[in-house]
């Protein structure tokens, strides 16, 4: 059931290019989708910008760390609404996974101390 | 009444009057028997069940290459408490590696190796290979593919550092190891444990103890081996460079990511479907908003419970009569090797994609050994190495993207390598 | 610094450099291996393995089955995510199409037919029927029989509604199947997903997956298949029938309730011991007061556990080649003629019970509905049907009692179909 | 509306109008089929046919030795919740005992010794013997060994209530069992159940039915058996020492314990490894400090879910059918007999310790009784006994020592026991 | 091993039949029992209402919807009763080991009450 | 593979004698080993008592029950420590189950929304 009967360097060479490639290529392809994704999602998140009458360029110069904080916050009160039903009373038991705005990134080895 | 910190308080210790009563007690306990034995005529029958009982004690098979192993679980369990090294993984193999080196002899269904024992039954597990497959459903039900979805094109060091794996399957090839073996071996250099227990319990199970425990090493020494590698191939200049902070991203492209991602991959690399099936799975349970509670399920009680019993069976495999060979030795030398070359192949293909950028975007390409993966470790790695030289740039944000990535890329790697070498 | 939502700082879609940059170096790449190839005079060998290797893709195997299958799993994940219909079924279910339907050659112990696969390994608690009293055991532990113990009359509108199983389970054998087949087929009227996995799992394990996606697909869609039938049945008047709150149940009564409704189903159906026989040991511990840690451990971890995994290899085993068959359609066919009739039978014997009761103690003909089970989504449209005809009247609480009575009454039939078909 | 308590308001009761009207239309359904019957000429089979089905209900089954065995688990039941007797064991053990007990035919899966049934599929974790090694994982995750590290001389009280174990094997060859069977019927008197389990899977599996309940059984009687023996063996003056409290233990003794304790446990006696290594692995993932999160999921989802498959298999072990023997009776017998001698045997050890400890650092005896383990219930008990003779002298710190050495001690003698005898 | 070899439709509308009769058969005696258990319980009930002196037919018109209001109050309030130690605001499931210096003490049964 | 054939009396009582002795030396070494280890914890201990200049005689007459008491304290304080980051600002998770008097029903699809 090989695809290949591997006897020779050439052949072991071949299907260490052969891996190599399919990897990259795998990948790559999956930039493509998500940077077209990314293209048409920020087109229809600008068109909504540009109904709510906001003013995209004066808020142009916002300085990044801001935007961080801004987004951190945004994402934490998106993050824990949907979760508002599950969990009455509770503020909600925060499993600390990583987000690109917070600095306290998940993983097998710190989720607890 | 004395404060009972006070050693002199420490009765056992200070006088030996409770102690010597007791060896009386055991010489007194002999008696009877001793004499039962004399007036039988069985004085033989005694010492010779004696005899036969200590040749099945770990004192009677004792070996040093049991020693041996014991201290490295010693050491497993050292890191990993004191310094927090993967804690979650090196505790657990490490005392593994101690349960599986206590010598014993064979019939009493003890050994992991032994059908029918409670260890076997266990490691069951890892050797059908659908333990790894549980935890990638845990993982992605903890990972937040954000960073990634919203800055695409560093993927591709996910890619790039996935040629530690390619390197060392040569070299595994070059000094004596089978195609299958090589494969295995060089599955080490994609720095992801579940994978490598995966891949080498289909291509050579009997190097899995070494694999294992090769993969979980490196993994634990990442903040030891990345950072020279990493500064030598790097210029201060672009040590410096800061990224743009990564956009916002959607809900829905959270919840469209791992569908895309599960077809694609598995389209190409069918045979990874185990691993990134499961993957994605965890995330789409994640990210849905609808399913919380199976994502809770699946990081938590799910998750833990397969580790416990990954761990201490792969650390009980490393049987010291089937693990000190040459050819662990030799594992452990490629893995280590394999981990270097997938460290440069992050950061120099970092510099080869500048080459292509202009400038504002450029990318740092500390952030290209997070490509290995070693969830999160890696991503640490660039984030400290980073701040060691401009203390107020945090990449550890951007590096979270070729981090996920480079699991994603590894699973892809062992799809293949399974498809060639199966 | 320009802000990042602007589109023309979209790098990688604006300039083009850094993806042909990229073109050029998997160009580049491939250069040494040409030239490797010639120079060994194997330039086949590079060829014929990307031959082959593109021959084991999904791509190379695809056929326009498996799309038509991955477009259903992407519509069980749309409802369940965006309709929030039984969306812990359905995400995990249509997932489960999506990794079972990608396309791939045997012998690489990827498919869930494969002996050795881990999805087939997984899969093994679905042909082996100890999924579903696992999660049998979980809803007993969540499920509060109060309602039903309070007003013990309302139970027969929970037998009523399994006149769906047994019509079906004729016609199924007028169209074709064999009995134990229709027996299986008859089932999805039950509406309840474990009851019919199992009793498929022993009586037609090859209709397995239509099976199931059948029972499941229904109890999805029982607000959309359960009104018009409610509506046609009733009278304005009976709709808006009041009905008395019922009493407070004591805690004796509660444990009370497991223990004999153990023995007495049993008893007279002792096959439907697996399901029942957990159903209530679940319910015993969660009413018990005394073993609240292990229901809660049965409700949560073990429950989501087992559902995940259920629905995953549940969805996976609807492997296009297998699953789009005539047989399949017509299970579909009568699935959803199954759910009218059990819809029908509660409603209507609602009405023919209350010829029997005087004014003032009278069913609401639309709790009937109720009693197909598929907890708590029927339960939740005789809810929702009364109140579009009296905004005061909350049918939700009397509605329960035929809805948990539903999973009895299924659960005894199918240890009957068992017992006489198996 | 009336006051819904007044019973004069239930109605089902008071008029029975639809009751008759039932029945009425059971008759009614009855009609269509005898019609049928006749026509077709074939009312024999409907008569043959519920025939058929009524031989298979396990009323047709009934015998008096079920109904014994309904009766023992409604009592295991009941003292489980009423007296809240080690309630975790008892309710899923009693209703393991009525789902075992319910009389069916052989052929249709149903049974636990029938291959392929649910319960004997959930019921090989106990006869493969890996149920007890992860339960004992979760007890070492929740047990705290400071008592014992702070006052180790304690622990051989936990020695000396072994020997229970000892004197009943040697006990049960002389009343007939095999020396097999008398060591699987001795570890009743180790008072740990899965210890018991795990033996009698090994070495008598034909008896473990009737071993496990015993051991449970005499486990919850713990505070009936053991105060009179401890008060016959003790002077009134004995029961009034006290006892100086623990020291404080530093975090480093705590993650030593297990390791050391593994490693000299099981060099010693390596076939106590899957009991000791899993007991001492959960010890060292709770103390570690640094894998809280397994430790966790140890002692509660795993412990939990395994508990209940464990407590309801083995109660469905015991089949009426195999379990009402002789042996079975013998068992009982033996395993009362055996739990006396452990607490004789730990009492009167603390007593002789006593002759070589000066004043001031004698032990309570009261404590010995403790060393049987049935943690922590011995241990309370000997709190309870205390301060009925001196109302302000709390022995359960001191007594939980003992407690925690004899679950270490009896899986020591089980090690020895099946070295010897397996 | 099974029930009835089906081989024509009498038998399997025989099976039919008797298939929907058991279910109805089985669920009416439960109903009865429960019925019976009912009357029971409710004598129980009524004879500790008189005892404890509340006049019944005083509160015999509470309308529907507050008597619902109350029970479920009153089901909630018990039904957290139960768990009171377990978890109720609890900043932290104070998991019950045994340590020395704490009586309350660990094991399988009183890890809950 | 049994260590011992047992068909007499003699082995029968020999095994027993051997077991219960074996019992006694392996708890009576992890006796010594943690007499030993307690002995080297407690200087070490002592030492750092006195260089951190506390006086070990003033506090040697606090009752046990206080020490006891301060002990217990500790203990609960020490292991809330180290969960301090697993549970943060969390009440408690609250089980949605149904019950008649409760309109949030429970049931496989509504645990979460
Ligand atoms: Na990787
Ligand atoms: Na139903
Ligand atoms: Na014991």
């Amino acid at each position: 059931m090989k695809l290949l009967m591997i006897n020779s360097w050439e052949e072991l060479l071949t299907a260490a290019a052969i891996g190599i490639m399919v990897v990259f290529s795998v990948l790559f392809v999956l930039v493509l989708l998500f940077e077209l994704f990314q293209v048409i999602v920020l087109k229809v998140a600008k068109k909504k910008v540009v109904k709510s009458g906001i003013d995209v360029d004066k808020i142009k110069d916002i300085p990044a760390n801001e935007i961080a904080a801004i987004s951190m916050a945004l994402y934490l009160y998106l993050d824990s609404m949907h979760d508002e039903e599950s969990n009455v009373l509770t503020i909600k038991r925060i499993e600390r996974r990583y987000s690109p705005w917070n600095s306290k990134i998940y993983g097998l080895n710190n989720l607890h101390r | 009444m004395k404060f009972y910190l006070k050693s002199n308080n420490i009765e056992g210790m200070k006088n030996f009057r409770y102690k010597i009563g007791f060896l009386a007690l055991l010489l007194i306990s002999l008696f009877p028997i001793s004499i039962f034995a004399q007036s039988s005529g069985s004085e033989n029958l005694v010492i010779e069940s004696l005899q036969k009982f200590w040749n099945n004690t770990g004192l009677a098979n004792f070996e040093f290459k049991y020693l041996a192993m014991i201290v490295v679980g010693l050491v497993f369990i050292y890191l990993g408490i004191a310094h927090k090294w993967e804690p979650l993984l090196l505790v657990p193999i490490g005392f593994g590696i101690l349960i599986g080196n206590v010598p014993f002899t064979d019939g009493f269904r003890i050994g992991i190796y032994e059908q029918g024992s409670v260890m076997n039954i266990l490691y069951s597990g890892v050797v059908q290979g659908w333990y790894p497959p549980l935890i990638f459903l845990g993982i992605g039900a903890m990972t937040d593919f954000s960073s990634l979805i919203s800055n695409p094109k560093l993927m591709m060091l996910g890619a790039a550092a996935q040629l530690g794996i390619f390197v060392s399957f040569i070299i595994a090839y070059a000094v004596g190891f089978s195609p299958a073996q090589s494969g295995a071996i060089g599955i080490i250099g994609g720095a992801d444990g579940p994978t490598a227990i995966f891949i080498s319990s289909r291509l050579a199970p009997e190097l899995m103890g070494a694999i294992a425990v090769a993969a979980y090493s490196y993994m634990a020494l990442v903040p030891v081996i990345q950072p020279p590698i990493m500064k030598l191939l790097t210029t201060n200049k672009e040590r410096k460079i800061r990224m743009k902070p990564p956009r916002q991203v959607t809900k829905l492209e959270k919840i469209i990511f791992p569908i895309i991602g599960l077809l694609l991959t598995t389209f190409i690399s069918p045979s990874a479907m185990p691993l990134l099936g499961m993957l994605f799975l965890g995330n789409l349970l994640k990210e849905s908003g609808v399913t919380e509670r199976l994502a809770d399920t699946a990081r938590n009680a799910l998750l833990n419970s397969i580790t416990i019993l990954l761990g201490v069976t792969v650390g009980a495999s490393t049987q010291a009569d089937r693990f000190l060979t040459v050819d662990s030795l030799m594992i452990f030398g490629l893995g280590a090797f394999s981990f270097m070359i997938a460290t440069a192949g992050g950061v120099l293909f970092a510099k080869i994609m500048n080459l292509f950028l202009k400038e504002g975007n450029k990318i740092n390409p500390l952030i290209g050994s997070a490509g290995v993966s070693a969830v999160p470790d890696s991503a640490r790695v660039s984030q400290d190495v980073g701040l060691s030289y401009d203390k107020s740039n945090h990449l550890l944000m951007h590096a979270m993207a070729p981090n996920v990535a480079g699991v994603i890329g590894s699973a892809v790697a062992a799809g293949i390598l399974l498809g060639i070498l199966s």
